[in-house]
């Protein structure tokens, strides 16, 4: 495929600094001044790591970089201004989540293949929730940059998680809690949309239940998804084939190069971890 | 500072550890850039069996205290695959190609031997000796007899430079080694990773890797890497390539210091993936800095 | 949580590994406090051999990633001095205690063990069989036919419960464990460190250890132990005392959920005096938050 | 002994808040609020470990707590304020450093046993340099105030570290570089004061070749000495056997417990580490 959504990367880790930390509700978003690298493709990812004690937390990790989907990406300066948003859930995490303005960064990236674009007249739907929200967002930049319509539909635990909407231009919000738009699960506001117009390419991203249930309605009304998958990663290269997903047609796929984005149509079901 | 290496001459002493580095993989990744500036002095493929293998269920990853504990099960294309589609990719690496194999039994090993001997891109050959005897569950390379008897069989079959990797859960590493250079190894290589087991984070009992047990690389296992490598050093007079945990050129030092001729990087190619390129610079300045006395 | 084991009752399932507290040279730093606080539910001494030791020349400490190497060489007072100086303050400690013993031959074992088995003040034995054979130089307990042999010595001259601390430096732990287990032994502990080498920081190709090897424990070797323990727990029918970089209540659970009875602590206690106390109040509020779905 | 200087240590660690950070040259001096802890001995030390990201430094260390003398001691508030200075010379040292005001240490201690008085009309002497100068400096504090004199000498190697002098009163300094002081070792200056008044007890604590130095001029001279000394150790309470020392009698002692201050004529030879 010469014409995949895949930015290649300069061969190698970097470091970068950090030019901006801001916190959004529960979420904190990094934003890195990467000079060396090229603007990513939206779906790609990047390996990160704080360039000082990365490890040392609990349980005497992190010890292995962790991949983070690129939430936005511009020309700036000399050259490309990346943003991340992260949520605090294990030692990697919170690691990258003290860190400062000023503080430097390992990064090796832009990696994986990206979303592709609807094509056929259809339109894009995005749909997802808490750290998937990223992908959607630099998705969403895009298509609307081309004059395409990206209406966006997010789902987000509590309201100290619901402020991650605001990453993205006019989403239609779910909360599990209700604190926030619609009370329950984003699929409900997913099939009214499909019930209005079901001509649409779904680009999704989100914890696996709630991509499991995107990938079921779409399967089950003939929609056409893409889903940016996570699972656990050593390296984000191909090089320790540890982060399979099993295929429909039998057989695992690496998901850190020949995804994270899949075409909904190639899984069974969205793998639990 | 190039290396002499069982006939082969290489740029640099570090190579990569068997399935650490996928280099068809990392140059979609990285494009051309990976090929022209190729981190490693040789690649040594990942284990190559006789038929196809999918590899275990996932999780297969599980990071631990400065380690990592794999299940992959060896997903490979199987011998014809391997020949037929990565074979022809690989020989275009500008540094030397060994390839990685393992069999169940002598009869696999040898097919899997003569077919790799036949094909000029091939360098030299290693043998995983990890293998689980079917009969004991024990690794086939544990047992001093059963490894000379199964290489004695192997070793007539290639004309290529024949390492046997060590299977580091042992209790004389070093009668392993012996055994293997009596067969006729022209090296050794160790150590592999050590067997472990990854409890799953969050429910009790259940194991977290869905093969349950795994092998254990990276940091955490240098000291025992550094240990093995030494014993085995100094039992043979056949090269002996050294790997575990190593990170940093004065990691790599150490290795050599303690016997290896060559040093593979495994784990920290995943946090870095330059890190044989790394390693290799910090190496020669290192000798550059201080002649012999390696800091 | 109070657990028996080997007849014995324990308040919880937290002890020290051999060799990695010393009650009366903590009592000196810490006063009565710490008997009054005493961490472990039993008392493992270090281990004890019948002729005196100096131990190893320093340095004997070396810092892994995640752990720690050790060439401590068994300093002790030899049996007389134990018994005569050691044990009568021991025996002040409010729990029960376990004499840890070593001995390169059968006879000395023998020797040692009926001289235990005559104090009232020694709850139970624990046999290190991590010793080397002079012969081959391995561990006499890396073979089970030798360990065997040893056991069927020694278990007669003893009533008391005895427990077989296996060698982890060897292909086959559990077939190590079902030797002891078939030669009479009450338990089985493991693991014990791991064959490491620590190079010298600063110095090329010299060793930092004052006796060049020695023994890797603490968290790094954790999944390691983790998969020995299950090893063995699924192999005999007798209890097992699991150990290995064991840090908090949650690492205590894991030990104790692929198969352990108890749990010991060693590594642990040099960063946090008090851990064994820790480790038992966290593993209480474990089973208190989730009956039993450890955390 | 039952009046050896050894005050017990509160049983296991516990976590104390640093209230100050200073520097003083190439040395970082550390305060922290010791709310549970007695106050210590002059010579006792205490194993401190940094109470978060205690590792993922150079090497993947620190792992194990590290020991360090007292400077100074004294009740302040509901506790005892203790001081500790500092120099980075590895993974543990450099993150000891980089911590600030406020931020937790896990501290356990006092352990070991202190200087004892010089007696018999002899008068203190303190001679030491580099990090060696803080048990000096808690010593000199108990002389004084006791009304004994307590000269002191101290070397150091540059004027980067000579202004660790300021932590002793009336301090005759020394460097190597001569750029503060006597420009020579330290032990010059011992051997003039002994020259002028040989009746004393020297108390000495640095580097081990200074130390050593420190010990065969009095051994010489039939001077009576007591050294702090330094070993690597792994618990400081007694459980690990690792901090052994060789006696001049043959066999060793362990410095956590049955030190470190030793007298000088037990030692056949200040061990190189
Ligand atoms: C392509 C991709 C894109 C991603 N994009 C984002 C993003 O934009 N923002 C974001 O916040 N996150 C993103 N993630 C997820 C992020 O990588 C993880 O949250 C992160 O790796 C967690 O690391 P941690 O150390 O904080 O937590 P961990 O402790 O690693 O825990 C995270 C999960 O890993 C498992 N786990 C627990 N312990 C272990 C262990 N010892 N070894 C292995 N697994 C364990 C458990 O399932 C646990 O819930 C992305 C992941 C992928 C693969
Ligand atoms: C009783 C006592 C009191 C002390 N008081 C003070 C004090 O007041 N102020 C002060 O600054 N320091 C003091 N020290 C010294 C201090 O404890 C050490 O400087 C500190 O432990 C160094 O740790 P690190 O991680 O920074 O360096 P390390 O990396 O541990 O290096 C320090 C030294 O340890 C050795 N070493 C190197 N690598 C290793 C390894 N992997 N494992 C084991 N050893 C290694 C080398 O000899 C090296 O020079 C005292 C020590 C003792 C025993
Ligand atoms: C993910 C992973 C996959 C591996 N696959 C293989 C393999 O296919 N064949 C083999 O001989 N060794 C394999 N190894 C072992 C490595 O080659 C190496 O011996 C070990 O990881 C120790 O080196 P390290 O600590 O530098 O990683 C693998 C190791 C890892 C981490
Ligand atoms: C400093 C030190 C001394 C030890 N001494 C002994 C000993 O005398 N006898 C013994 O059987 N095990 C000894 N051990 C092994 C421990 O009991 C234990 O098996 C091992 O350290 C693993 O546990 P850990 O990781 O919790 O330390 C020692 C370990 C250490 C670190
Ligand atoms: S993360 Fe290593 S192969 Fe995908
Ligand atoms: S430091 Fe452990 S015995 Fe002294």
């Amino acid at each position: 495929m010469t014409d995949e959504p895949r930015t290649l990367a300069p061969f190698g880790r970097r470091t970068v600094a950090i030019t901006e930390r801001r916190e959004l509700g529960a979420y904190v978003v990094l934003a890195v001044a990467d000079t060396e690298g090229p603007l990513p493709r939206a779906g790609q990812f990047y390996m990160l790591a704080a360039a000082q004690r990365w490890g040392g937390g609990s349980d005497e990790r992190p010890f292995l970089p962790r991949a983070f989907s690129v939430l936005r990406a511009r020309e700036a300066g000399a050259g490309v201004r990346l943003e991340f948003m992260l949520e605090a859930v294990g030692p990697g995490t919170e690691r990258l989540c003290e860190l400062a303005q000023g503080d430097r960064l390992h990064i090796t990236g832009p990696l994986g293949v990206g979303f592709d674009r609807p094509g056929d007249g259809r339109r894009a739907l995005l749909c997802g929730g808490g750290v998937g929200t990223a992908p959607l967002a630099i998705w969403q930049d895009e298509l609307l940059a081309r004059g395409a319509p990206a209406p966006a539909l997010l789902g987000f635990r509590d309201a100290a998680h619901a402020p991650g909407a605001e990453l993205l231009h006019n989403a239609r919000v779910a909360t599990d809690d209700g604190s926030h738009g619609h009370h329950g699960l984003v699929t409900d506001l997913l099939a009214e949309e499909l019930d209005a117009d079901a001509n649409a390419v779904v680009y999704a991203c989100g914890p696996p239940p709630m991509l499991e249930a995107v990938r079921a309605l779409c399967e089950a009304r003939g929609v056409a998804c893409r889903l940016a998958l996570e699972s656990g990663m050593a390296c984000g290269f191909g090089a320790c084939f540890g982060c399979v997903v099993p295929l429909r047609e039998g057989g695992y796929l690496r998901l850190c190069v020949d995804g994270p984005v899949l075409d909904g149509a190639r899984l069974a079901e969205v793998p639990a971890h | 500072m190039s290396v002499a290496f069982c006939g082969l001459r290489l740029a640099h002493p570090i190579v990569n550890g068997s399935g650490t580095f996928d280099a068809i993989a990392a140059r979609r990744a990285f494009g051309d850039a990976l090929v022209e500036h190729f981190p490693f002095a040789a690649f040594v493929s990942k284990t190559i069996t006789l038929e196809p293998r999918q590899g275990n269920p996932p999780p297969r990853l599980y990071e631990t205290p400065a380690g990592l504990i794999n299940s992959i099960g060896l997903p490979n294309k199987g011998l014809r695959g391997y020949l037929d589609s990565d074979l022809p990719e690989l020989a275009r690496l500008p540094v030397p190609l060994i390839t990685n194999v393992m069999g169940s039994t002598a009869e696999e090993l040898c097919t899997l031997v003569e077919a790799l001997d036949d094909r000029d891109e091939v360098d030299a050959l290693e043998l995983n000796v990890s293998c689980p005897n079917v009969r004991t569950g024990l690794d086939i390379g544990a047992d001093p007899v059963e490894l000379a008897a199964v290489l004695r069989e192997v070793r007539p079959r290639t004309g290529k430079p024949l390492i046997v990797k060590l299977t580091p859960n042992t209790a004389d590493v070093g009668a392993a080694a012996q055994a293997a250079q009596d067969a006729g190894a022209d090296a050794v290589s160790l150590i592999n990773t050590l067997r472990a087991y990854a409890p799953h984070p969050e429910r009790a009992g259940v194991p977290w890797l869905g093969n349950a047990t795994g092998g254990l690389s990276g940091p955490a296992i240098r000291a025992v890497a550094l240990a093995q490598v030494r014993e085995v050093a100094g039992r043979v007079a056949i090269p002996v390539v050294g790997m575990g945990g190593v990170q940093t050129g004065v990691h790599a030092a150490r290795m050599l210091e303690v016997g290896a001729t060559l040093v593979a990087v495994g784990t920290e190619s995943f946090r870095d993936p330059a890190a044989g390129t790394r390693i290799s610079r910090e190496l020669d300045d290192l000798f550059a800095k201080s002649g012999d006395n390696i800091g």
